[in-house]
């Protein structure tokens, strides 16, 4: 653990925050000022996050490693919380692991608790980049500016927190903080029926939270005193001291929302529910490292070997440990009704079908900007939610519930392509090419394979979150599109448009790249992830794959159309429309470069360090799948 | 400069990626430029933008793109052309060496039978020198296709820990692989491109004019008005060119996919070029996504090859699918090279694996290893689940056949066949160089090219259903093509008529044939094709033959050039189309002796040769010869500038000589055919003809005469050719001469004709109905369930919402009466009462000190009253 | 001796209700602060005469050298101007009297009729009051200053033995209480600066 | 110490200076008269504190230690009492009470 990873971390969380509070002190009426500032501090958090990534990817990673065996395990945030927690995995290492762990509440030993991995870093780059470029897009709001550029603020803030909490309960505290702003984002910045799409958001989310927060108060419930290592224990020692009992270390009860120690006896729990030993707990894991180290020494003795092999069966035979496998947590109907819980959730965030509708209505009331940020970031979240925490924590009813997550995808995909196919509204369009799009990531994630295929799987989870990046950059480029053109006609049906490619061949040519990267063109970013999804998904089943690539029909067909109503044609009522302006460009600009560069170099720019974390996440899972 | 020149020395294998890459980064350069120069434009009065936009071509940069793209193909043309000169003597010098030891080995061992004693041993031992040399000179010729001719990275890669194979199903590649094949067609396509680029700077030179009036779009105020559009027409050209490349050059199928979208954005973006005609965007629309349908299927076919096999890499996925052909002990009898099916033994399980029994009609077929066994005959197959490199593995039959049609409805959405041919005669909406370069190199090509390079894949019965739906398609096209009336529909038609034959030949086993014939069509289709272009430019945009009529003598040029394609494609002897033509017959034929009842696989070709040789001599014969239908049109009808002629006369030439070979009476002599020869997968052969490694003086393939003549394809089509070419030429003049008779001689009146077969005529007008057909069945129905989804969300799920809510309101608004007239009546009850009392009260505030203080000592002694009775009473109590 | 007691007790006392009385009849202020003054120091008597000498010396030294002084001066400060009639009417005098009458006679009645025990208290009377240095240890926080013993003029089941006090807390209170309320009165008594107009 | 004069009187007198004051607050119009009133109430309650503390012998300290408490507490109001007044009197330039009456209702 290492100061200097803290402060990148925080640094990246907070300074929006900070900025938003410097708001406060900018005198009314320089409105301009305001502006400045706020992109001053989205700018600012883009170069820390970048900052941050470099450290990152020069500290854990190593340049030209990325398939190194060694660059690969630290990239696992469970081995470097290991290290963290004095697993005597190997010297504890205390500076560049980019885990940052600090009490916070100790009677609830609720943790101050930031991390970063393959898993959260791109999604944190992604959102501070739309976080500057939906400022950019902000300029032309003067409703309210200081209000506005504050509530921004403060959703960047919860945003990126949310990324990169590793702390339950921290998580959950930011996943409602970056609520509340957008609510009144939508609510006081939007269109007409900007009330009720608001509300409806704000009801369908904190529907998904309170779901969260059950799941949340249920696993901090669990003894989880087996799965901590020293450190945590001592902790607890000093924390049960300050409030007078004293307790021995070995019977110090723990209740953590520490996310890595949920992991932890998540999978405890499936291989318990699996019939098969468990190695999860902390006393094996040190056993097996420790046998697994004399094995390789030349120079220790059978005996030795035996003896640690004793160690590492004893560990497993713990009777203690027996007993409080039979915690509730350990029992099916726990699993099953918690990961439901969590999946309710996150997917209402994704927007999973039937909990999608609050999707069309604040996309098309939101602001420009906000849209960028709900498309590009908050529907990440959902799926970030799966990844991290649903699946890793319950992954025993996430491997028995995997077919319905999967089913649940291709309704998203065929039905949100469906739907987008009969949408006269631009907005909604673009809105419901999200659904479809996001389904790709829930099937990529629930396309669980046994060990010998894990590579599908494995091609499933990364394009997921390759999926998620893509469609991050194309959805909120979309977006910012259809308010380009908002601007200059004031209404957004498709049918009244027409023949703009001729007045603004820029904006023409800038949509079609950024529209048939959204489509899924090969070159493009929107292909990679999905492509990679429906690899991996014939593995898992047949009809799932052939709906999903018959999908890309609809998908063409719906976004060829929407080109042609917009764009093709002739038009003499739009002849006089200015091309795009310089501001408007540089919004867009990084967002071409992107779909583009993704597309063409995904494994160099991307995948190379994300997929470490994701291929090990699976292959944790999928190694106690039977 | 010197080390590129050491690259190519040493990888030639990169002449033909830099010709790839070169019309990609004319694109891009293209690209950039227009955006800048958009972006500048507005700027102009400024003098950085006034230099952005300079520097971006200024007003000039229409020209500028075109010379860009131009220079950038056919300098591709000239590094294919290197490229290929340096692959086929290199091929040609090994072969050679390799051909001349097998002759020396063969004389060796028919000497051996009658040597004895001493003179036999030292035989023996110089027929081991020479096997050895044998050995060597194959070894090294292997070798220096792996390395000078192949090449690939890693694109992407995911690595899990479980997998036994580390490199199955792990890894996306791009690479490159040149064979025969790959390197004729990129000359074939670079080289028709440049034509087409140079033809297209004069037909489409009125896109420079700033500002082009559309005289098909109609507008309020008389004809559409736009800017010209020059430069980014070569600019899709370009990144078209660079696609297809990109297709022939890729040795795995992923790499073909990529290129495959790529193209058919392509098209769809130069179909669409004039996008303000309704019909065009239509079109365009129309193409891309019927080509998507077969984009499913393509993905669905790698999907499975992927999850049974684990690679896209074809030469893998060739290695595993098909037996090997020898192993250390020499030839692998009787499954070399085939697709080996059988049944898995569950009752036999080892730690190895089941066992797999070889049946010819077994459920599974068997994968081979990565790293074949040194001993083949000597490993019985167990089929492990996860199987490492050196170990077999299986998927059932009916995948591997699934994935095989996978794959051709990949190709059958590109090459416009059957069922999903609808495409193609609506792109005719695009520019005619277009219609030249996706019907005649490219586009089209490219599904027939992949079926030819995807061949191993396919298995017996994929193999026929590819070869009916050739079949269909030819026959299908050819009659609709007899009553069109528009001179490049007609073509069209024409096109995916062709390529039918091509897909017949593919399916029937004429590899050879198939592709052989794709490189000539490419010749003659795209002289037809800017011929017509050249028709239509001299006419003044006039595309219907009803109009024309008599032009001969105004665009001699363009005629005679036209007729060599007509003549060609129709199959008149000595022209390119007559060789690979009949080499298609010739390859149905054999196909019929063997497998008599798919007889119509030979009766729909032979009598489509008739057909078009009909309807080609009708388009010609209406368009130039006779008298003037139109004379407004006549009138004005001019010969094209030498851009637009050059090419037509080089393509003339081309389609006459193109396949010419000594002896040039000899179907069978083609140089060019002998050099697609070289490329024919093994596979081909253990299909459709058995794989004997004696020795044979025919082309140095590696097989002679079957074992079991009754069951040759091959031989029957070799000994054949001759009588299905005869066969076909009778039909073809009956064909020529007919059409002559009705539209040059006018003995018989087409009206009439028209008029005795009404029904007959509208159905062909109307595309054998397909356009209604999949309106009905596919188009409006998914608008339906759109619509349904998009209700089904309004109505249902946010009606459920909505009543939720309004259920809360209700509650929310019971509550909310309870609160006011019960609660709040109470607690207003008191406020009032309160209220009341204190403004009654409001008189005893009278601001004065000292009545304050009476009222406490009163108070006070109230209270001290009370306290006193209380206490008592507490005391007492 | 308790004659004398009880004598020098009817003098004080008289002299005290007397002093009193004066105060609230006279009309002129700087007449009812010298009555006052007397009044005090009668009270003060009493302390003595009850044995209470620490509070009786405080009774002089703060009441009549520092609260009285105060009094004067404000007195003096704000009696420079024309003197206004500050008079009330006879009403109002009769209502007060009347009232205080009411409340005199109420206390005195309760005192006599509840009659406190006075027999069980002079039980204790021997008992002579602590001296002054119990009474510091008690505010210097010692609990065993005070003694130990049963509430009277409680219900019998009410009662239970109290227990030691101590009143360090209270007295530091009291005394920063001090502080901040002759800070606050020298603030709100400073001359106001006019703020030009 | 003993003489025969009991609580009561004590009690008696007590209650008599508390109504003192309370007519004294209630019958001048001049603040300070009204202090002074509040400064003879307060001093029956320090006897009556007193007088508790003579005769019951629990009370011995705590008598005591109250009535130090009223004593200063008393001080520290007529100190506060009087800035008031000084206010008062700068703003009205005069001490009668009855002009303040911004309260009225």
């Amino acid at each position: 653990m290492s100061e200097n990873d803290m402060l990148w971390m925080s640094a990246v969380v907070f300074i929006p925050a900070v900025f938003a509070l410097l708001l406060i002190f900018v005198p009314r009426g320089k409105e301009d000022i305001m502006r400045w500032l706020s992109l001053a501090g989205t700018g600012l958090t883009l170069g820390v996050s970048i900052g941050a990534f470099i450290l990152f990817y020069s500290n854990v990673i190593d340049f030209n490693r990325g398939n190194d065996p060694e660059a690969r395990q630290r990239m696992s945030l469970e081995f470097r919380q290991l290290e963290y927690d004095g697993g005597g995995v190997s010297a504890p290492t205390n500076s560049g692991d980019w885990i940052s762990n600090y009490p916070w509440i100790d009677r609830f030993n609720i943790k101050y608790y930031l991390g970063a991995d393959g898993i959260s870093m791109p999604l944190v780059l992604l959102t501070t980049l739309l976080s500057f470029l939906a400022m950019i897009a902000s300029w032309k709001i003067d409703k309210f500016v200081r209000g506005y550029c504050m509530l921004f603020l403060l959703l960047e803030t919860g945003m990126l927190g949310t990324f990169l909490a590793l702390d339950f309960f921290l998580f959950y505290i930011f996943w409602e903080l970056m609520l509340l702003p957008m609510y009144f984002l939508i609510g006081v910045w939007g269109g007409p029926r900007r009330e009720y799409a608001a509300i409806k958001f704000f009801l369908y989310t904190l529907l998904g939270s309170v779901f969260i927060l059950i799941a949340l108060l249920a696993f901090y419930f669990t003894d989880v005193r087996d799965f901590a290592g020293p450190r945590t224990k001592a902790e607890a020692v000093a924390a049960a001291k300050s409030e007078g009992r004293t307790v021995a270390e070995n019977q110090v009860e723990i209740h953590s929302f520490d996310l890595v120690v949920l992991q932890r006896i998540g999978k405890a729990a499936l291989q318990k529910l699996n019939d098969q030993p468990v190695t999860t707990s902390f006393a094996a894991i040190q056993a097996k490292e420790n046998l697994d180290k004399l094995k390789r020494d030349k120079k220790a003795t059978a005996e030795d070997v035996h003896n640690a092999e004793a160690k590492y069966q004893a560990a497993l035979d713990d009777s203690g440990l027996k007993k409080r496998l039979e915690q509730a947590f350990f029992q099916p109907w726990f699993q099953y009704t918690m990961f439901l819980f969590l999946l309710v959730g996150f997917a209402i965030k994704v927007p999973v079908f039937p909990f999608h509708t609050w999707l069309p209505d604040a996309h098309v009331e939101a602001p420009t900007p906000i849209s960028m940020i709900l498309a590009g970031v908050l529907l990440k979240m959902g799926g970030y939610g799966i990844i991290r925490i649903a699946y890793p924590i319950c992954p025993w009813a996430g491997q028995q519930l995997a077919y319905i997550v999967a089913l649940f995808g291709v309704i998203n995909i065929v039905y949100g392509a469906f739907a987008a196919m009969a949408q006269s509204d631009f907005k909604k369009l673009v809105a419901y090419s999200s659904v479809s799009h996001m389904g790709y990531v829930l099937l990529g994630i629930a396309v669980w394979s046994s060990p010998e295929h894990a590579q599908y799987w494995s091609w499933g989870m990364n394009g997921a979150m390759f999926q998620m990046i893509a469609h991050g950059i194309t959805s909120a480029g979309m977006f910012f599109l259809v308010g380009v053109i908002y601007d200059r006609a004031h209404h957004r049906r498709l049918d009244n448009f027409r023949g703009l490619y001729e007045p603004m061949p820029l904006y023409g040519g800038i949509s079609a790249i950024i529209f048939f990267a959204a489509m899924g063109l090969p070159g493009m970013c929107g292909f990679v992830g999905e492509f990679m999804v429906v690899l991996s998904t014939w593995n898992y089943n047949r009809l799932f794959a052939v709906l999903a690539a018959l999908t890309v029909v609809i998908t063409a067909a719906y976004i060829l159309w929407t080109i042609q109503r917009v764009f093709m044609g002739e038009n003499p009522q739009y002849k006089n429309y200015s091309d795009v302006s310089v501001r408007e460009i540089v919004c867009i600009l990084p967002l071409l470069i992107l779909s583009v560069a993704l597309g063409v170099l995904p494994g160099y720019l991307l995948l190379n360090w994300m997929e470490p974390s994701v291929t090990g996440l699976v292959d944790t899972l999928a190694r106690f799948t039977p | 400069m010197m080390n590129l020149l050491l690259l190519f020395g040493e990888h030639p294998g990169w002449f033909f990626v830099v010709a790839t890459l070169l019309p990609l980064l004319s694109f891009v350069l293209i690209l950039l430029a227009s955006a800048l120069w958009c972006a500048g434009r507005a700027y102009r009065n400024t003098p950085g933008g006034a230099a952005l936009f300079n520097l971006c071509g200024g007003e000039e940069r229409g020209r500028t793109a075109a010379f860009v793209a131009t220079g950038a193909i056919a300098l591709a043309f000239v590094f294919s052309l290197v490229g290929c000169i340096r692959f086929s003597v290199q091929q040609h010098s090994f072969e050679t060496a390799i051909k001349q030891h097998e002759k020396a080995l063969h004389e060796f061992a028919q000497k051996l039978k009658e040597a004895k004693g001493e003179a036999k041993e030292e035989l023996e031992a110089k027929a081991k020198s020479e096997k050895e040399k044998l050995e060597d000179q194959e070894k090294r010729w292997a070798d220096a296709r792996k390395t000078y001719w192949q090449g690939h990275f890693d694109w992407l890669r995911i690595s899990p820990k479980g997998i036994a194979d580390a490199d199955s199903g792990t890894v996306l590649q791009l690479g490159f692989k040149i064979d025969s094949l790959s390197a004729i067609m990129f000359v074939m396509v670079t080289f028709i491109a440049t034509l087409i680029h140079v033809f297209s700077i004069g037909y489409m030179s009125d896109e420079l004019q700033p500002e082009v009036e559309d005289h098909q779009v109609h507008t309020a105020h008389g004809h559409l008005h736009r800017r010209g559009r020059f430069g980014r027409f070569f600019m899709y050209l370009s990144l078209f060119c660079f696609s297809m490349l990109n297709l022939v050059l890729a040795d795995n199928l992923f790499q073909v996919f990529l290129s495959w979208e790529l193209v058919g954005v392509c098209s769809y973006l130069l179909i669409g070029f004039y996008n303000e005609r309704q019909s065009a965007s239509n079109a365009a629309n129309k193409a891309f996504i019927t080509n998507r349908i077969g984009d499913a299927g393509f993905i669905l076919g790698m999907l499975i090859l992927w999850t049974h096999v684990g690679t896209f890499n074809m030469e893998e996925l060739f290695q595993r699918v098909r037996a090997p052909l020898n192993d250390t002990h020499g030839a692998v009898e009787g499954v070399a090279g085939r697709i080996v099916r059988g049944n898995l033994d569950p009752n036999n399980t080892t730690k190895a694996g089941q066992r797999f029994t070889i049946a010819n009609d077994g459920s599974d077929v068997l994968l081979f290893p990565h790293r074949p066994p040194e001993h083949y005959h000597a490993i019985v197959p167990r089929v492990a689940e996860n199987p490492k490199p050196d170990q077999h593995g299986s998927m059932p039959y009916w995948m591997l056949v699934a994935a095989g049609l996978g794959i051709f409805l990949g190709c059958v959405g590109k090459s416009a066949q059957f069922p999903l041919q609808v495409w193609l005669p609506d792109a005719m909406e695009g520019p005619t160089p277009v219609s030249a370069l996706i019907h005649a190199a490219t586009m089209v090509a490219a599904g027939v090219y992949l079926v030819g390079r995807c061949y191993p894949l396919f298995t017996y019965d994929a193999l026929l259903v590819i070869a009916y739906t050739g079949g269909i398609t030819l026959f299908v096209a050819a009659t609709i093509a007899v009553v069109m009336t528009d001179i490049k529909k007609v073509l069209a038609y024409s096109t995916v008529s062709q390529l039918g034959y091509m897909m017949l030949a593919l399916g029937v086993g004429g590899w050879v044939a198939g592709l052989f014939h794709l490189v000539t069509h490419a010749f003659f289709k795209a002289l037809l094709f800017l011929g017509s272009g050249s028709v239509i430019h001299g006419c003044h945009h006039e595309q219907e033959m009803t109009k024309m009529g008599g032009l001969f003598p105004k665009m001699k040029i363009t005629a005679l050039t036209m007729l060599a394609g007509v003549l060609a494609i129709s199959g008149i002897p000595l022209f390119t189309g007559w060789y690979s033509k009949d080499a298609i017959l010739a390859q149905a034929f054999g196909f019929i002796y063997v497998h008599p009842q798919h007889l119509l696989l030979f009766l729909l070709p032979l009598a489509t040769a008739g057909i078009t040789a009909f309807y080609m001599s009708r388009m010609w014969l209406m368009t130039f010869t006779g008298k003037p239908r139109d004379e407004h049109v006549h009138e004005h009808a001019h010969e094209s500038p030498w851009p637009m002629t050059v090419p037509l006369i080089v393509l003339g030439i081309c389609s006459v000589g193109i396949a010419w070979g000594w002896p040039l009476w000899d179907a069978e002599a083609s140089f060019l055919e002998a050099n697609v020869h070289h490329a024919q997968y093994p596979a081909v052969l253990a299909d459709f003809g058995h794989i004997d490694y004696s020795l044979s003086e025919h082309h140095g393939e590696y097989w002679v005469a079957a074992k079991d003549e009754a069951q040759n394809e091959r031989v029957f089509a070799y000994r054949n050719h001759h009588l299905a070419g005869n066969i076909a030429f009778v039909l073809v003049a009956i064909g020529i001469v007919f059409a002559g008779a009705i539209y040059w001689k006018r003995v018989l009146d087409p009206a009439e004709a028209k008029e005795q077969f009404p029904r007959l005529h509208a159905f062909l007008m109307d595309k054998w109905r397909f356009d209604r057909l999949y309106s009905a069945v596919f188009v409006r129905p998914c608008l339906i369930v759109g619509h349904w989804f998009a209700a089904f969300d309004l109505r249902a799920i946010d009606g459920v919402i909505h009543a939720v809510a309004r259920s809360a309101m209700w509650v929310s608004k019971w509550d909310g009466l309870f609160d006011h007239h019960i609660i709040d009546g109470v607690v207003n009850l008191v406020g009032n009462t309160i209220y009341g009392v204190g403004a009654r009260l409001r008189s005893v505030q009278t601001g004065f000190l000292r009545s304050y203080v009476l009222f406490l000592v009163l108070a006070a002694a109230g209270i001290f009253l009370a306290l006193a009775y209380f206490v008592r009473m507490a005391m007492a109590g | 001796m308790d004659t004398l007691n009880d004598i020098l007790f009817y003098v004080l006392m008289a002299t005290t209700c007397i002093c009193a009385l004066a105060v609230v009849l006279t009309q002129n202020i700087v007449r009812a602060a010298a009555w006052l003054l007397f009044t005090l120091a009668g009270v003060s008597g009493l302390f003595f005469l009850l044995g209470a000498e620490f509070v009786g010396s405080t009774q002089l030294l703060v009441y009549v050298g520092g609260t009285l002084v105060l009094v004067v001066f404000g007195v003096m400060l704000t009696a420079q101007g024309p003197f206004v009639n500050m008079r009330i009417g006879a009403a109002e005098w009769a209502i007060a009297l009347a009232v205080g009458l009411v409340l005199y006679g109420v206390l005195s009645a309760s005192l006599i009729i509840s009659k406190p025990p006075q027999s069980d208290l002079n039980r204790h009377v021997d008992a002579t009051m602590p001296d002054s240095s119990v009474l510091g240890a008690s505010l210097l926080g010692q609990g065993q200053a005070s003694p130990t013993g049963f509430l009277t003029g409680m219900p019998p089941a009410m009662r239970r033995e109290r227990k030691p006090m101590a009143y360090l807390l209270p007295f530091e209170i009291v005394s920063v209480h001090l502080l901040v309320v002759l800070i606050g009165a020298a603030y709100l008594a400073r001359a106001k600066r006019r703020r030009a107009v | 110490m003993t003489f025969a004069v009991g609580l009561n009187h004590f009690l008696l007198l007590g209650a008599f200076l508390f109504v003192c004051g309370a007519v004294c607050m209630a019958t001048k119009r001049n603040a300070i008269g009204i202090l002074m009133g509040v400064e003879l109430v307060l001093n029956a309650a320090t006897i009556n504190f007193v007088a508790y503390a003579h005769y019951n012998p629990i009370f011995q300290v705590e008598g005591q230690v109250f009535a130090l408490f009223v004593i200063v507490l008393a001080a520290a109001e007529a100190a506060i009492a009087l800035a008031i007044v000084l206010n008062f009197y700068n703003n009205h330039t005069t001490v009668d009470v009855d002009t303040a009456e911004e309260l009225k209702g």
